[in-house]
């Protein structure tokens, strides 16, 4: 096992042991923080297959994340409310059930990358990053004056969704389900890494060209990727909606994309556990750092240019060592 | 007292080795060929001339400075003008630019390459980019050229060029060595033409040198030891 | 022991207004001097979600009784609904977005600075009272703004020039400015809070349009007003609160503010002062345990306001008069002045909608 | 060895290709047999690459047309074609740097294979991959190398890993563009005996400044200089050719 | 609509746009001609707008204002470059964004703990203030004029110093490969330096420049970032016509866009929600013209390859 597994395994144990140990001392919001790392490091797996194994740079991945917030938000506040969803053609109800909720998230956020990406992948380097950019700018505003679900003012729900057999308003069952959800899609991240997708991904990634007189379509790869990517995003948009009981168009705005990327970029970009470091890092430091100041960006700013400027390969490649580890 | 010298130099990139010892004097006005085959060190070797890679022992001299203290751009201002294996050409930046961008005064301008290398007027003002490989070839060579080097370093230089221009290109060599003195460290594959125009020739074999001496001592053992002819 | 906590914005662009707002709150409980009531502050980022999320933490963690501070009304949106739901009390020193007035109010929510509405009817109603004829009238494309044309709408019985709902961050006028003065209108209703209203006014100053101007309080506060200049002089805003109320309260509120910070008091800390005095004023009589009572107490609304009388309706939100105010320079310092009453013990549009 | 009657595998019919003023293919013609090497050579800038590239799928041709295995390709794209059977390699080397020289040939054989659309199964680990991989890199002299990272490689080591990624797409006909480049004398000959061989697996349209290497391998020989094949024959004829000796040779090489 | 109104919206438009270009320029030099995503263009924007407001406040004076802007975006400029930005170059454009992400919270809560929470005062000198009549009875802004004068100034000297001079010459060389330009004895590891600051005080000046008509606060920097972003993506990367270009064209579609579509909503809609539909799409509308320039030309309309 390489040094990297072993960081990769610990961290997975440390995130399910601290929430489980906050249980027993009840100190419920230590929980609703590994929550967030959870969740957020989702939303940054995700962004991760894209960036990382195909370097697509996206700064619109706050659009899936938001996506996904607001099929939670409309969903449920159409239930909460009990008016139908739609009723012609045919009806449509909403629905409290967070595993309906999810499949809608993801399936949603899948078709909207699907175009979003369809159209911006003829694009590449930095007209890429800005054209998703400007569908995540089009999708912010459109939510900011949608009134009839909240516009800026957002949407409240005021229970969680349900989720059969559980109690998801106990913070550490919610933790659970965001928590294994994690480690599904980590695994199946890993092994998408080390699969022929995930190598033509990758090659797609360093020479186009070559993968063309290969016989492979870079286009494809890089499509099908970003929709999973967009898909696994905007999952962890409907965990994080469900985790607040409310969804915004905060969660669509530029800043949301560009926090998921520094979460990737801090723990490493292309690193299996990259995001996952990444969130808890940020997180800690944002919620540390803000007792000690008003000024406490100021601090939060530094570590990030100590970290930018001292671990090249993201925090995992300063513990672990340099090479991003292909098999 | 020698333009260029190195003594034992050792090199890596990041963990791994790839000098062991490479010593090697050059004298001004002459012209020194270093032979290797394949993966054995000659561009690492011009790399830590060039303050590309940063030697990690032994003693790299030019015209008595200490080059191993110095940047790469305060190097070539002393008077090292190289033409990098793979061309390294500016693409974005036309034909002219590119000439431009490496100017120092000195008896090489635009007009002089241009009268060398006629075809790269003709393509003055197309991106580097578009050009043929063997015009690009032409180009770096040319650049160098327009930073009036003292000594002149070219990494198979020749490499993709017509057999025709390759000649022109030896001829322009010679002449440079004959009429203005140029010292010149040369990587080239073609051992023929090498013979004609080099004075000194030093293998490189597994990151050290191992033969130093006159072309004319080039026993056909040593080329086939060492470089599979 | 009493425990509140602050959720409010203390860094970033909007960071004055919670400044302003804590430190109000701060001064009222230290002039209170109890040793039995603590506070607890946490910074928002201006962040629904770090709203949120700050909010279970004082409620899961620090075991808060009573909740506070949120400047902007999509965070309370975010926060009050789940707050309240979960038994604790919110008292807005800011935000009071309809929802929280109508159909969405809670017997633990109170608002103790307006219904959002408030200032904006205000202007119409003053805009009426002026005799404008033909008002032009704008406001961001938000909720806020929506419901600021509606509220002024409500009030003003004249014709409309033109609406326009620009962008929200919008920085530069000219092409409104430009429909403005090809409008044929008499006057000008504007809502733009924060930057958008200091630019909007510096280059309204600079267009040559010479109309009256009237907006609510938000683009003509005490933390703002310095950074407009001159071209806010003699525009007229309408606000609950002004620092030449006259009233012994109010007095020892400006010069407290004053002393304790080195500047004058905004519309934010005077709220976040009335807010802190009225929490005081009901522990005087309940036990924040007791619901019951402390929500009774809280109801009596038995404090010195700043603003003089004060008083709850029927869906917790103030009735109080409204002023209107002109800017105007003491000294090196632009500040307002109140020059008449616009509406007088308003309540607002969505009470009957309250159903507690 | 090479029988004028079969079916051509590669046929080239009256290309052209303007860059603005600058005509880089004039009506070329060309083709390519089974079994033979077919050696295209010019002056620097004369537009072999340029008619690689259209023949690989790269760039479009003004007007002509080319057909692959009695196919027209002339609207296919670089993909369609390179699935088609046509194994490419290139000037300036095209490698993905970070993966391990294995890991590259692996891509082609993966590419070869198709099954690309394979979100579960160990790439490295699928013996169908990795044998026909190994197989390639073991023919350009490479297996010891196979866990380097391809940056590491010297430029020679990096010009032998390109032919071995065009072997492992098995392909039906080659295109090369100067692949003696940057070998050494010792590597060149090495290739020059392992190209000599592979003619019999797949014809190859071969791009080459290196004479030796042309006149020992190629069956037939086309000049062209700015963009027109102005002489097409055996090597000996092509060094008898006072015009190619002129434009191209000089006077000491074709002695 | 009169005539006379369309063409001064018109006019607007384009003033907008030099405005733009003035945001803009800064940016278009760093990252165009270095390669260098630098998120920190916004702070140095504010930066150069809080210190004009602070010069002007101490002084009275407009001049010794934007000579301050200049001088201490500049200062910041290279401290950066300096102590940040050289050790980035060579690599992923990726560490860039977070390093200067980094920096935008530091410059940000760094000035709010030097000037305090609320917005400052930098007003027009009263020489530009008020309006001067233009033909056609189009009352304008004298401050504007001046601002699309220096704008276009502004453009003229960064289109020469990049295209024509020799450093220019040797900074786009650089970005095609450090390495080389290094070694061919140009000092790259300076010229950076001195773009940088350059860049930076660009971003100074156009800080000064624009917060004298907008508001002078802390965050003032972060729209600004997006808007020159998409103006030079839209012109095409590292081209100075581009970028004057695409501003011109952001500037005219924003504002025709939002004087437009609110009266084409009111031919079939009430006026209320002609005006609110209206003004929802013109605030989509210039990411709906970079998604569509880029659509059309996958590097903008200036722009080589990525
Ligand atoms: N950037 C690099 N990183 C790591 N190793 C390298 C790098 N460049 C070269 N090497 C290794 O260093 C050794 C010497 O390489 P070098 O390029 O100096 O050889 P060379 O003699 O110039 O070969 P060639 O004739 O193929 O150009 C080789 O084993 C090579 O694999
Ligand atoms: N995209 C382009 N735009 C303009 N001119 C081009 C372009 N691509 C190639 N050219 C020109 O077309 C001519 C043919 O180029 P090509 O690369 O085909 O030459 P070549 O025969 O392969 O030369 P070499 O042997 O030097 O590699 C050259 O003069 C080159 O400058
Ligand atoms: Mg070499
Ligand atoms: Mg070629």
């Amino acid at each position: 096992m390489t040094r990297e597994n072993l960081f990769n395994w610990a961290l997975a144990l440390a995130l399910l042991a601290v929430p489980l140990w906050a249980n027993a001392m009840d100190e419920p919001f230590v929980i609703t923080l590994a929550t967030k790392v959870a969740i957020l490091a989702l939303a940054g797996v995700g962004l991760n297959i894209a960036l990382g194994i195909g370097g697509l740079v996206s700064l619109g991945h706050a659009a899936f994340f938001g996506i996904g917030g607001y099929a939670m938000g409309i969903l449920a506040a159409h239930a909460q409310n009990y008016e139908p969803l739609m009723q012609v053609p045919f009806l449509i109800e909403g629905t409290n059930q967070m595993p309906v909720i999810w499949l809608v998230a993801t399936v949603a956020s899948a078709l909207v990358a699907l175009v979003i990406g369809a159209l911006s992948l003829r694009t590449s380097g930095v007209y890429f990053i800005m054209i998703t950019l400007a569908f995540g700018q089009m999708l912010y505003y459109f939510a900011i004056s949608w009134s009839a679900y909240g516009g800026e003012d957002g949407l409240s729900i005021w229970v969680r969704n349900e989720f059969p057999g559980l109690n998801t308003l106990d913070p550490i069952q919610f933790f659970m389900i965001a928590y294994v959800i994690l480690c599904l899609v980590l695994v199946f991240s890993a092994r998408l890494g080390r699969s022929p997708f995930g190598l033509a991904l990758a090659a797609a990634r360093q020479t186009e060209e070559r993968v063309m007189t290969v016989g492979l379509t870079p286009f494809h790869l890089r499509l099908v990727a970003f929709v999973i990517s967009g898909a696994i995003t905007g999952l962890a948009g409907a965990l994080y909606a469900d985790l607040n009981r409310f969804v915004s168009p905060t969660m669509l705005s530029w800043h949301t994309s560009g926090e998921i990327m520094v979460f990737v970029i801090i723990g490493g970009v292309g690193r299996l556990f990259g995001p996952v470091v990444g969130a808890a890092v940020y997180i800690l430091l944002e919620h540390l750092l803000g007792g000690i100041s008003e000024y406490w960006q100021i601090f939060l700013g530094l570590l990030l240019l100590l970290m930018v400027l001292f671990a090249r390969g993201g925090l995992i490649g300063a513990l672990t060592g340099r090479e991003v580890a292909h098999d | 007292m020698s333009l260029l010298s190195l003594n034992k130099v050792e090199a890596s990139y990041g963990p791994s080795q790839a000098l062991f010892g490479v010593s090697l004097d050059l004298a001004e006005g002459e012209v020194v060929a270093l032979m290797g085959r394949n993966g054995m060190g000659k561009t690492t070797t011009i790399k830590s001339i060039c303050g590309m890679v940063h030697p990690s022992a032994g003693d790299v001299r030019f015209d008595g400075h200490d080059l191993r203290q110095l940047p790469s751009h305060k190097i070539a201002r002393l008077g090292i003008g190289l033409v990098p294996e793979g061309r390294r050409c500016f693409g974005p930046l036309t034909v002219e630019e590119n000439l431009t961008a490496a100017a120092r005064p000195g008896p090489w301008d635009f007009e002089r390459v241009a009268g060398l290398f006629p075809r790269l007027k003709e393509r003055r003002d197309q991106t580097a980019s578009s050009l043929s490989g063997g015009e690009q070839q032409m180009l770096a060579i040319g650049r160098a050229l327009m930073t009036n080097p003292r000594l002149l370093i070219l990494d198979e230089a020749t490499e993709g060029l017509a057999p025709v221009v390759r000649q022109e290109i030896w001829a322009a060599i010679a002449q440079l060595k004959r009429e203005a003195g140029l010292s010149i460290l040369v990587v080239d594959k073609t051992l023929k033409e090498l013979a004609q125009i080099a004075d000194h020739a030093v293998i490189l074999n597994r990151g050290q040198s191992v033969w130093t001496g006159r072309m004319e001592d080039l026993t056909p053992d040593l080329t086939d030891q060492y470089l599979g002819v | 022991e009493t425990k509140i906590g602050m959720i409010t914005t203390l860094s970033g662009g909007g960071a004055s207004l919670g400044v302003d707002t804590r430190d109000g709150f701060m001064l009222a409980m230290e002039n209170a001097g109890r040793d039995d009531v603590e506070v607890v502050i946490e910074d928002d980022q201006r962040k629904p979600a770090t709203a949120v999320q700050i909010a279970d933490q004082m409620i899961q963690s620090e075991k808060v009784d009573i909740l506070t501070g949120i400047v902007w009304s999509n965070l309370a949106m975010a926060v009050v609904p789940s707050a309240t739901g979960q038994g604790l009390f919110y008292l807005s020193t800011n935000a009071a977005p309809a929802q929280l007035a109508g159909k969405g109010c809670n017997p633990n929510y109170f608002s103790v600075s307006y219904q959002n509405d408030n200032l904006h009817e205000a202007a119409g109603a003053y805009a009426t009272s002026a005799d404008f004829k033909k008002t032009f009238i704008m406001a961001p494309n938000y909720p806020a703004g929506k419901d600021s044309l509606n509220g002024f709408k409500r009030f003003y019985k004249g014709e409309l020039a033109g609406e326009i709902y620009t962008k929200l961050g919008q920085t530069d006028y000219a092409a409104e400015l430009a429909q403005v003065r090809a409008s044929g209108a008499d006057s000008v209703f504007f809502f733009l809070p924060g930057g958008m209203g200091i630019s909007f006014l510096k280059q309204y100053a600079a267009s040559g349009i010479d109309l009256p101007v009237v907006g609510p309080a938000f683009s003509f506060d005490q933390g703002i007003l310095q950074a407009v200049g001159d071209a806010a002089l003699g525009v007229k805003n309408t606000s609950q609160w002004n620092k030449d109320l006259d009233n012994a309260a109010n007095a020892e509120f400006v010069s407290g503010f004053q002393e304790k910070y080195g500047r004058l008091p905004s519309l934010y800390a005077a709220q976040g002062y009335d807010t802190a005095n009225l929490i005081l004023s009901a522990l005087d009589k309940a036990d924040v345990s007791d619901k019951d009572a402390f929500r009774a107490a809280l109801k009596e609304a038995d404090f010195a306001s700043v603003r003089g009388k004060f008083s709850f309706g029927p869906n917790q939100h103030p009735i109080q008069d409204i002023y209107v105010r002109e800017v105007i320079k003491e000294g090196d310092i632009f500040t307002n002045k109140i020059i008449g009453t616009s509406l007088t013990d308003h309540s607002d549009a969505y009470a009957a909608e309250c159903k507690m | 060895m090479t029988d004028p009657h079969t079916n051509p595998v590669l046929k080239v019919e009256g290309i052209s290709k303007s860059f603005g003023a600058l005509k880089a293919s004039d009506n070329v013609s060309i083709d390519l047999r089974p079994g033979e090497i077919h050696a295209l050579i010019g002056p620097n800038g004369a537009g072999k690459s340029t008619l690689i590239k259209q023949i690989s799928g790269s760039l479009r041709p003004d007007t002509g047309r080319i057909e692959v295995l009695g196919r027209d390709v002339t609207d296919l794209d670089t993909v369609a074609r390179a699935r088609l059977g046509l194994g490419r390699t290139f000037q300036i080397s095209s490698l993905a740097m970070e993966f391990t020289v294995l890991q590259n040939v692996v891509l082609g054989a993966l590419g070869a294979q198709g099954r690309v659309f394979s979100f579960f199964r160990n790439v490295m680990k699928d013996k169908t991959l990795l044998e026909p991989a190994r197989r390639a890199l073991e023919r350009v002299g490479l297996q010891d190398e196979a866990q380097r990272r391809t940056a590491d490689l010297s430029h020679g080591q990096r010009r032998q890993l390109e032919v071995a990624v065009a072997l492992t797409l098995n392909p039906k006909l080659f295109l090369m563009d100067e692949p003696m480049a940057g070998l050494g004398a010792s590597g060149s000959k090495v290739l020059t005996g392992f190209l000599d061989e592979l003619r019999h697996e797949a014809p190859i349209l071969l791009v080459e400044h290196d004479m030796d290497a042309v006149f020992a391998l190629a069956d037939r020989i086309s000049v062209l200089v700015y963009g027109a094949v102005i002489a097409t024959g055996t090597a000996d004829e092509i060094r008898a050719n006072p015009e190619v000796r002129r434009a191209y040779l000089g006077e000491e090489d074709a002695a | 609509m009169s005539i006379v109104l369309i063409l001064e919206q018109i006019l607007n438009g384009l003033q907008f746009g030099v405005m733009l270009f003035l945001m803009a320029a800064g940016l278009t030099l760093v990252f165009g001609v270095m390669g260098l995503i630098n998120l920190a263009h916004g702070a140095l924007y504010m930066v150069g707008a809080f210190a004009a407001a602070a010069v002007a406040g101490l002084t009275g004076s407009f001049l010794l204002a934007l000579i301050a802007s200049l001088a201490a975006a500049a200062a910041a400029g290279a401290v950066v470059e300096i102590a940040v930005i050289r050790r980035l170059y060579d690599r992923d454009h990726l560490d860039q964004v977070l390093a200067t992400f980094a920096l935008i919270l530091i410059f940000s809560e760094g000035t709010r703990w030097i000037f305090g929470s609320f917005p400052l005062f930098l007003d027009v000198p009263a020489a530009l203030a008020g309006p001067l009549s233009l033909p056609g009875g189009i009352e304008y802004p004298a401050y504007r004029l001046a601002i699309i004068g220096i704008g276009l100034v502004v453009a003229a000297l960064l289109f020469w110093l990049i295209a024509r001079t020799r450093i220019g010459i040797q900074i786009r060389a650089g970005e095609a490969d450090r390495e080389m330009i290094a070694a061919l004895g140009v000092d790259i590891s300076r010229l950076y330096t001195l773009v940088f600051a350059l860049g930076a005080a660009l971003a100074g000046l156009a800080g000064a420049l624009v917060g004298a008509i907008q508001s002078v606060q802390v965050g003032m920097g972060e729209p600004v970032l997006i808007l020159a972003f998409v103006v030079i993506v839209i012109g095409g990367i590292g081209s100075i016509k581009g970028a004057l270009v695409g501003a011109l064209l952001v500037g005219l579609t924003d504002t025709l866009g939002k004087v437009f579509l609110p009266q084409f909503f009111g031919l079939f809609l009430e006026p209320a929600s002609a005006a609110s539909v209206g003004a929802s799409l013109a605030s989509m509308l210039i990411y709906i013209l970079m998604a569509a320039v880029l659509l059309v030309r996958p590097s903008g309309l200036y722009g080589g390859s990525a």
